[in-house]
């Protein structure tokens, strides 16, 4: 299966800028944001869709943002409608703090285990999933609850994207990634569950260089990548 | 059976028209496999095997390659660059999830509303296997079915209703005989292709369901698909 | 609150010697962090991450170590030989899947029938938050609960039933705070040990729940846990 | 976190012979075994069991064996009562088709992604899940089916094994494992969701010798690792 020695017709999953990287995302959109605290965040894929100018978003995230980068920019603009997170409040997430309060903003809150497998049913095609997590609680209220082997489960819905944003190390021309550390959290599954994956790389290396064995995303799951060294 | 019809080769060269460049592909085993075999060398195809590869590459040489490297057939394979390794629930992600871009699969039995019977027969006392056939047919973007159009003895394979156990309902989104290629649509089957000399009552007759045809039904000439 | 009591190192200190050699923990935010400081070097502990950490080591030189390299609490930390980084639907998988051998958790409150509350307050507009707790609570093998008897204001934290929303029901098996280690039973709470000088109705005060006392109540030196 | 001097009571997951890697498993005893086809059995390890005796066993495996070896050898000498499999029926299977036609094995058909994926809710702490594979089928008889966004699903099952027999290629003293090519398969799934997990590896490494990015199944999910240097 060569690439051809035009260089046509060969899966190229590589853009050459940010623009190019979150085109076409549209108003309304259900976008994933990876990231954990500060470790993992595509900040400026977020931030290249800041200026893109998508609006009315919703956003998956496990953190709400803090300062006035990523996510905290994108709530500050008044960019979100919703926010589906687990852990929204922290040391200088004012920006989520003040739209909350003020009603602008609709959250979703989900634990954060059941946020990462919701994602991954969808990417992995499944209806749903029973889960003890949260069953006894609150965030169970509207939800079907089930006992299964003497436990209270609640049934947990598949969470598809329109558009993920993650960070990767290191990504080929087919889009295959490995990550960095506990970076890597929310991307690999992220990736599964969403229409169009964008990713941002550190480093592009050469199809054939990423060791087989080790490639934690294949390409399969993403769409395009953009090389934004420095981060 | 007498008559105009396509080689295996044919039929297969017919299959690989339709999967474009950058797809990523799974292809059943048994007939489907001859598809890799034909498809254009301009094209970068990357070819999944339930087992756990992405960038199946074709069969080792005699005597090398590693003995656990093998595909849903259980056939030697290599990986080429850029493929990747991974577990058994990963893959079936992929197939269930969406993911695969086209599979192509055989069949016992396809209904007029793109129902599938690959996995059992009628037959009694033999145990049955189902391996990955229902997660993939379930889940591909397009599932392409590579058949002859009629059994051994004669019985039309593509019906009305299914009398086989079914793998998946209304999944099939086209089939391709050695006689013709046919589009699952709402309205029912639609001829697309028919080999040259087949006339129209012909195929009807050796076909279990109503046939429509296209405005347009090309010709499929033997030896030159 | 005056009388004798146990120091935070000391709480920590009891916390660890339940934590046996070889064991795979998972270490609350805030308060339960400490264990991880006074854990004996003759122990090989393996710290899970929610965030996808098994073997998290203690944090790096200042000025080094990798800036992503974080844990639950979003502190720089390290890796120990042997460890490794996963995703974070696997990460979750090794907590709710019954993997980590003990966790230790920080608490508002936590009631007699072993009912934990740790994720929410009672406080309106305050906008809620629960990350991991949830996950963890129902699937560690052992939950610990470390923390203080009673609220700043002295209203007891252990209750007969819990008056803040529930994390997880009936899935604490011991408490440790300043005043006493506290084992959650299908007849209640049974006191284990007490620190020195307190007696058994002055505990009960300030307990939300009835205590039963074991038969050889251990008594807890400050200094010397 | 340092192991003591005198290398007592440090985490080491190795055994030293097959024996005391099977010692133990109980009569009645569900087994996984990995593998497909003849890619990643853990063929000395399934010798093993047979070698100390225990029976009345429920299997769960991807194929049902072929030849006289292994899971073959194991249906022979009828020490398996019921066998939980996607595609039992392969050239040489025929231990398997002897004793199936004989009614004297019990056989429960599971789609192939279903088989993975009930394991994983297993090791995942999972109640079940809705698929829509085999919805439509027999497969599906006497199992609840719910249509979600239209598409008919089937409820599954979490599938809990009390020991999972798998091989790998290198281990370390703390059971981190990584795999050979396509031998991988079912291994990294068994090894979540058994009481009891036992590996053949071909090769120990040192604590540390693995990298930590490509680890691909963490030691926690391992019980007893023995070396069979041939496999």
């Amino acid at each position: 299966m060569p690439a051809r020695a035009d260089g046509e017709h060969v899966i190229d999953k590589r853009v050459g800028s940010l623009v190019d990287a979150v085109a076409d995302i549209r108003d309304g959109a259900t976008v994933f944001v990876g990231g954990f605290g500060n470790s993992g965040i595509p900040v400026e894929l977020v931030h290249a869709v800041l200026d893109q100018g998508a609006r009315d978003l919703t956003l998956v995230t496990n953190n709400a943002g803090s300062g006035e980068t990523d996510v905290a920019a994108l709530l500050r603009e008044r960019r979100v409608r919703k926010i589906i997170c687990s852990y929204p409040r922290s040391s200088g997430s004012i920006w989520f703090e003040e739209r909350y309060r003020a009603g602008e903003l609709e959250l979703e809150l989900v634990p954060q285990g059941t946020l990462s497998e919701r994602m991954r049913a969808a990417g992995a095609g499944l209806g749903g999933f029973f889960t003890p997590a949260g069953a006894d609680s609150l965030l169970a209220e509207g939800k079907e609850v089930r006992i299964i082997n003497g436990r209270r489960h609640v049934f947990e819905e598949p969470l598809h994207g329109d558009v993920a944003l993650i960070k990767a190390r290191k990504a080929d021309r087919w889009g295959n990634l490995v990550y960095s550390t506990a970076a890597r959290n929310f991307g690999p599954t992220m990736a599964t569950a969403a229409t169009l994956t964008v990713v941002q790389v550190r480093e592009f290396v050469e199809l054939g260089d990423l060791d087989p064995e080790c490639i934690v995303t294949p390409g399969i799951f993403v769409d395009r990548v953009v090389q934004v060294e420095a981060s | 059976m007498s008559g105009p019809r396509l080689s295996l080769t044919d039929m297969a060269r017919r299959v690989s028209r339709d999967i474009p460049s950058g797809a990523y592909v799974n292809l059943g085993i048994g007939m489907p496999t001859l598809v890799g075999d034909v498809v254009s060398p301009e094209k970068e195809i990357v070819y999944h095997s339930e087992n756990g590869i992405l960038g199946m590459g074709p069969a080792p040489a005699p005597g090398e390659g590693d003995p656990e490297l093998i595909n849903a057939g259980k056939q030697p394979v290599t990986l080429v660059p850029g493929g990747s390794f991974f577990h058994h629930t990963d893959s079936f992600m992929m197939m269930r999830g969406g993911h695969i871009d086209v599979t192509v699969l055989g069949a016992f039995q396809v209904s007029e509303k793109g129902d599938l019977a690959n996995w059992a027969t009628d037959e009694v006392g033999h145990p049955p296997a189902v391996g990955g056939a229902m997660d993939l047919a379930v889940g591909a973007k397009r599932v392409l079915v590579l058949m002859t159009h009629t059994t051994k003895a004669g019985a039309p394979k593509i019906l009305s209703s299914c009398t086989f156990p079914l793998t998946a309902a209304a999944v099939v989104d086209r089939i391709y005989t050695e006689l013709a290629v046919l589009d699952v649509t709402r309205d029912g089957l639609v001829v697309r292709e028919m080999v040259a000399g087949l006339d129209r009552e012909e195929l009807q007759a050796r076909t279990g369901a109503r046939l429509a045809f296209a405005d347009d039904v090309l010709v499929l000439e033997p030896g030159a698909v």
